[in-house]
């Protein structure tokens, strides 16, 4: 009964739990590069994730505070308008494909779905290690590119402008996408086939935690959009090569058809990115409030509708492009579709609050900063599905400034709640409270300072990727520097007090959250190799706080 | 410093029906959000954690809640969505009256020109209270004409026409961006919209004229010979061109092809182009396939070359088409050229 | 044990037979002028021919109702994409919405 | 992309020990996990390929769409005939492959290796003929690059259907393509249908290529498959490599299928009268 109590502290005191200190676990059971580098181990391998899309973070990051930087004065001051043209292109590409994309289904969902499936490993381990050495090759190609010159197509590689008008390294930059479009299909494809033919016995789809479904939705889109992009990037790369018309009007191609592929895929992208962190929200809004997800179907359902709406909304990115406009009344109409799961599951988050016992540790500081900036980010596409207020905000900072609340305010937050609710399970280790509190609240108000005054400068009419712009707008660029500033600290932080707990931190129990699905319940801080002891069989729903109590699960193994 | 606007100039008539949908959309993003962070903030005071040991009740739903927070966003959105077409509509569709101006965009300039041949780069000068209809087109890469004190934006796109319109209200000078993303000097493919009242523009107008579009036209008509076979008769070899712009014109059936019997399509300025820069492309029935008239690419009509012969054929009236030998007066209606100064 | 019993072979040599006659047909039909039916008509056959290969070839015939929604969501997004993007290119030259009267009579 | 999972008795994470029978990875329950769990990501796989090819149909769709003449013209330039025979010839690879997957499911190791090797037999004839198809395609000028002649094109081809003479070119491997005189690079610099004529054969290059990119991709994978079955890997409990590539291999004859129509007969009425 009372273990919860100590257990929930996550300090050294939690004797009765841990005995893990001379277990082997999979940290530590052999350590040799080989080890690591070669490793079937899902576990591992989303550690080897966790490194590189880190780096990748503070790359892009970098580029973000050249762009910042050079907003601060109208005039185009700090960097050339062609290195500014290369910095939005490479934070851009580095942003969307290097870090939200894999984030959290490479790092986390490698990590949980086993354990979250009572599974000893994804069905296919060493597709696992090969998706991430795929990465590695595409990512060592874009950042070659990036050395080597840069690009500066914008990461929408936009026809003709990058087939036939640019000379910078579009194709090296294309061919490390099309690569990396193969990490993203076959972690999905692992991912897929893991929660169908993985789970423990009695572990019945409704009886999934709900980061499972949403990890599950992700992976269909990535599944079916990928290859999109990945065979569009290569006639750009083709038709550059050649000289072929394909996109081209000089020589019969139509440039609208590129933006009608691209954001086949790109549009879905964004849910990509979103929907692992609103599936993270759900874990984390229900163990801190110790009550069951209010409305499990409809959340998993929604999650499943959002994938499949996600592709039939995508030519609302191009209502000013020249398309038909009887097109745009009809893509207008489905956009507004995917509003509706995304409301549903805000309104069953606070649902679940209600009358929940709600502690404020720092994950789910993160989580009720998802659920503000997920909220604002998502009622401002509205103005941008509404065909009547898109023509004046399309590509205007209006559109960055949503964009942003959504995958940086959605994604990279609920990454950030993730890591730190996980870090314990990771490495066994807890980080210090306090410093993890500070850096919530930071990137809160870093962000906000940051992006809401580019919601004005949109309004205002102020396009996106300038270099320089009219006077009138310095004032509110002021204020997004100065958001980027305190969202920059924030961002640092954790990568100090994290990877220090990492090596040094109190020990931690085997379930310091008091959460009840089974990568809590029935595995080690940190996991033995094989996860699980012998095979968990689940006999009850994801979210029932009242069996742990009484049985006391949390320590039984 | 702290005197910055926050709301764009309204300076066109649509600009106010953009600005109360967003007014109204706004209403209910600030509503729905509030509740959010309201509710977020009163439960967090009402339910923290009071003691370790806590256990609330444990409940999975409620149908009713669920049906209702789905449906009531629905028509929410329904009502949007509605609104936000019927502003559209108003964005896209222009008066019959408007007067034409062409645009072209290239990196990194825009180039206007008006039917009576003054042309301008990087402005545009625009009378108070007249409509004005764009026909944009681009010499490269993709650019977009956007005025945000109008509220509107189209794309340029390389190879066709896209058109947008607007009707000034306010005088004044106002901003004009390229908002699609063109290369190295993008943010300096801007301009300036100049709004002037109807006299000043007229004076204007007279300082800046040189010869009409459609007379430019016209002589680009001579001059490739089109009057050769468009003669305006009924035995001539190609179709009278006469008052044929907006027309629908009935399309030749051709073996094996999938054009349905009475498809017809719209003599508009993306038509036109068409037939001039791929002639076999949609032939007018009566006529053979492929087209006997030879295609006129950018060598042969730049962009602002065929926006002049577009020009001319828009202005072509009833029985005016010149005989194959230049002999006919000018005809009034196409904007007498006023003498320079 | 085995995990499938395996299928008669002579089904795989009567799938053949009739996917050979279906590639003549389509051959055959195709060199005749049928105008705007003769796309649909070849699709048509292809779409059988695909059939078959699917049912009997990749034993989908046999198989879980799971391959059969694989299969379906695969086919499902790239008619999306088809279609989704004939919205656009159909309609482009549609009359833009019937003209509005002049300013003069509206203001 | 075969879906080999399964680890040697001896590989693998450490615990080899568990009491697992022979054919089985360590981390699955039971055989049928195992073999379900490759099915399905073969499956899952093949979905990517759907959508991989669907983009360039979608693009062949469209132009073929705006330009529906000229694709007609140009697809009349290929040979209906021969690309019927390749179908033929493609599907009788895939009849050896389904009895190479039959061989396997009955644990006939030394079927399997027989049956895929009539499939690489098979394949390759295909790609064969592709490749005097390719041969003849470079004398007419066909290849979308700069090189491309719409005029030539026309007319050399229709040189051919009245002599009938495909025989001469047909000899030697190299390929060989006369020089196309200056008068026709002036015609098709003043034609716009030579740009749309060439957007259709950039999508038959881009298309038929890619396809033969996966039938060689295939035969690697095959090669590999056969040197482990020739080795006994493969068991009526354990085959779902040899299965994957047979649904591999069929997908691929599913994409020709769609091809054949698409490309080759689409203007072969054209020619119906001669």
């Amino acid at each position: 009964m009372s273990t919860m109590l100590d257990v929930k502290t996550g300090s050294g005191a939690v004797g009765a739990s841990v005995g893990h200190d001379s277990k082997v676990n999979y940290l530590n059971h052999v350590n040799t590069a080989a080890s690591w580098f070669l490793t079937l181990d899902h576990k591992r391998i989303a550690l080897l994730y966790l490194v590189v899309t880190s780096f990748m973070f503070v790359l892009g990051g970098a580029y973000a505070g050249v762009i910042r930087a050079e907003l601060i004065t109208p005039k185009g001051d700090f960097v050339s308008s062609d290195f500014y043209n290369k910095s939005f292109t490479a934070h851009g590409v580095i942003m969307v494909f290097f870090v939200l994309i894999p984030a959290i289904p490479s790092v986390i969902g490698n990590f949980c779905l086993p354990l979250m499936l009572g599974a000893k490993d994804v069905a296919f381990p060493r597709i696992n290690l090969i998706s991430w050495y795929v990465y590695m090759a595409g990512a060592s190609f874009t950042l070659f590119a990036l050395i080597s010159g840069g690009v500066d197509s914008g990461w929408t590689f936009y026809t003709p402008l990058s087939t036939t008008y640019l000379n910078s390294n579009v194709m090296a930059t294309a061919t490390g996408l099309f690569i990396l479009g193969f990490a993203s299909i076959l972690t999905g494809l692992n991912f897929i086939v893991t929660i169908h033919r993985m789970r423990s016995p009695g572990l019945t789809w409704f009886r999934l935690p709900l980061f499972v479904w949403a990890i599950y939705a992700t992976s269909v889109i990535q599944l079916l959009g990928t290859p999109v992009i990945a065979i569009t990037l290569a006639l750009v790369g083709v038709e550059r090569a050649l000289g072929v018309g394909i996109f081209d009007p000089r020589l019969g191609g139509d440039p609208i058809l590129y933006q009608h592929l691209f954001w086949f895929y790109s549009h879905p992208a964004v849910y990509i990115m979103i929907l692992p962190a609103l599936g993270v929200t759900n874990e984390l809004i229900s163990t801190f409030s110790r009550k069951p997800v209010f409305g499990y179907t409809m959340i998993a359902g929604s999650s499943i509708a959002i994938a499949v709406f996600s592709f039939i909304v995508w030519a609302h990115h191009m209502f000013t492009s020249g398309l038909s406009p009887y097109a745009a009344m009809f893509f207008s109409l489905l956009t507004f579709s995917v509003a509706i799961p995304s409301g549903i599951k805000v309104f069953s988050w606070l649902a679940t609050l209600f009358q929940g016992s709600i502690s404020f540790d720092s994950p789910m500081l993160f989580a009720y900063s998802f659920i503000g900036l997920f909220t604002i980010g998502g009622m401002t596409g509205l103005f941008l599905s509404t065909l009547g207020t898109d023509i004046h905000m399309h590509d205007t900072y209006f559109v960055v400034a949503h964009f942003h609340y959504v995958m940086v305010g959605g994604t990279i937050v609920g990454y950030l709640g993730a890591l730190h609710f996980w870090w314990p399970k990771m490495f066994g280790r807890m980080y210090a409270e306090f410093p993890a509190k500070i850096s919530a609240i930071l990137v809160f108000v870093g962000f906000n300072l940051t992006f809401f005054p580019q919601f004005l400068l949109g309004y205002m009419g102020m396009p996106r990727r300038y270099h320089e712009y009219p006077a009138e707008f310095q004032v509110l660029n002021l204020f997004s520097t100065a958001g980027a500033l305190v969202l920059g600290v924030g961002y640092i932080m954790p990568i100090f007090y994290l990877t220090w707990a990492a090596f040094f931190g109190k020990k931690a129990s085997s379930n310091p959250w008091g959460a009840t699905t089974l990568d809590w319940t029935h595995t080690e801080s940190p996991p033995s190799p094989h996860n699980f002891e012998s095979t968990p069989v689940v006999t009850a729903d994801p979210y029932d706080y009242r069996v742990i109590q009484k049985e006391g699960a949390l320590v039984a193994h | 410093m702290w005197d910055f606007p926050l709301v764009p100039e309204q300076a066109s008539t649509v600009a106010p029906e953009v600005d109360h949908l967003t007014l109204f959309i706004l209403a209910i993003n600030i509503g729905i959000t509030a509740l959010v962070f309201a509710l977020l903030f009163l439960f967090s005071i009402m339910y923290a954690r009071r003691s370790e040991s806590e256990v609330p009740p444990q409940y999975h739903g409620s149908m009713l809640l669920e049906i209702g927070w789905s449906i009531i966003p629905s028509l929410i959105c329904l009502v949007i969505f509605i609104w936000g077409v019927k502003v559209y509509a108003e964005i896209i569709v222009p008066p019959a009256d408007s007067t034409d101006v062409y645009i072209v965009g290239r990196q990194w300039m825009w180039k206007a020109q008006y039917p009576t041949g003054q042309r301008e780069i990087n402005a545009l000068h625009v009378a108070v209270g007249k409509p004005v209809k764009l026909t944009i087109t681009s010499e490269d890469v993709l650019h977009s004409f956007s005025i945000p004190a109008f509220r509107v934006k189209s794309d340029a796109v390389p190879g066709r026409y896209t058109t947008m319109w607007f009707q000034p209200t306010k005088p004044g000078t106002y901003h004009l961006f390229c908002t699609e993303y063109c290369g190295t000097e993008h943010s300096r493919m801007i301009g300036k919209i100049v709004v002037m009242e109807e006299a000043d523009h007229q004076k204007w107008l007279s300082e800046k004229a040189e010869l009409g579009d459609a007379l430019q036209g016209r002589k680009l008509f001579s001059k490739l010979q089109c009057v050769t076979c468009h003669a305006g008769e009924s035995q001539a070899r190609a179709p009278s061109l006469e008052e044929i712009y907006m027309k629908r014109i009935p399309l030749a059936l051709d073996k094996g092809s999938a054009v349905a019997p009475g498809t017809t399509v719209l003599a508009d300025e993306n038509y036109l182009r068409e037939s001039i820069r791929y002639p076999s492309a949609r032939i007018a029935a009566g006529f053979q396939y492929p087209s006997i008239m030879p295609a006129y690419d950018e060598s042969l009509v730049s962009e602002d070359e065929m926006f002049q012969l577009i020009a001319y054929v828009k202005s072509l009236k009833k029985g005016q088409t010149p005989t194959r030998i230049e002999q006919t007066t000018i005809p009034s209606a196409l904007g007498a050229p006023a003498v320079r100064k | 044990m085995s995990l499938h019993p395996p299928a008669p072979a002579w089904t795989y040599w009567a799938n053949f037979l009739t996917l050979c006659v279906l590639t003549v047909v389509t051959w055959f039909t195709a060199c005749q002028d049928l105008g705007v039916m003769s796309t649909p008509i070849a699709l048509g056959i292809a779409v059988i021919k695909a059939g078959l290969v699917v049912l009997f070839f990749m034993h989908v015939w046999e198989s879980t109702p799971l391959t059969k929604l694989v299969i379906f969501a695969s086919l499902f997004i790239l008619t999306v994409l088809l279609t989704f993007l004939f919205t656009d290119y159909m309609t482009r030259n549609y009359d833009v919405l019937p003209p509005v009267p002049a300013v003069s009579s509206r203001v | 992309m075969s879906l080999t999972e399964k680890h040697a008795p001896t590989k693998g994470h450490d615990d080899a020990s568990h009491g697992h029978d022979h054919d089985l990875a360590h981390h699955f329950d039971n055989v049928e996990q195992q073999h379900d769990a490759g099915n399905l990501g073969m499956w899952m796989f093949l979905t990517t390929e759907v959508l991989f090819f669907g983009g360039l149909f979608a693009a062949y769709t469209i132009y073929r769409y705006k330009f529906e003449k000229v694709f007609e013209q140009a697809s009349n330039i290929l040979d209906p005939l021969l690309g019927g025979v390749n179908t033929i010839v493609l599907i009788f690879s895939s009849v050896t492959m389904a009895f190479a997957v039959r061989s396997a499911q009955q644990g006939k190791s030394k079927a399997i290796v027989a049956w895929l090797a009539a499939t690489i037999v098979f394949g390759s004839m295909f790609l064969g003929i592709k490749y005097f198809e390719w041969k003849h395609d470079a004398t007419l000028h066909v290849f979308p690059t700069s090189d491309f002649n719409w005029t030539w094109a026309r007319e050399k081809h229709a040189e051919h259907e009245h002599h009938e003479s495909h025989e001469p070119e047909m000899r030697g491997l190299v390929f060989n393509s006369p020089k196309v005189p200056q008068s026709y690079i002036d015609k098709d610099s003043k034609n716009p249908e030579a740009k749309q004529a060439r957007l259709f054969f950039f999508l038959y290059f881009m298309m038929t290529s890619l396809h033969a990119a996966h039938m060689v991709i295939g035969f690697g994978i095959m090669a590999v498959i056969m040197i482990y079955a020739w080795n006994g890997f493969y068991s009526a409990n354990y085959y779902v490599p040899v299965e994957s590539v047979g649904l591999y291999w069929h997908f691929v004859d599913l994409v020709w299928i769609f091809l054949y129509p698409l490309l080759y007969l689409l203007g072969a009425h054209l020619s119906a009268g001669h």
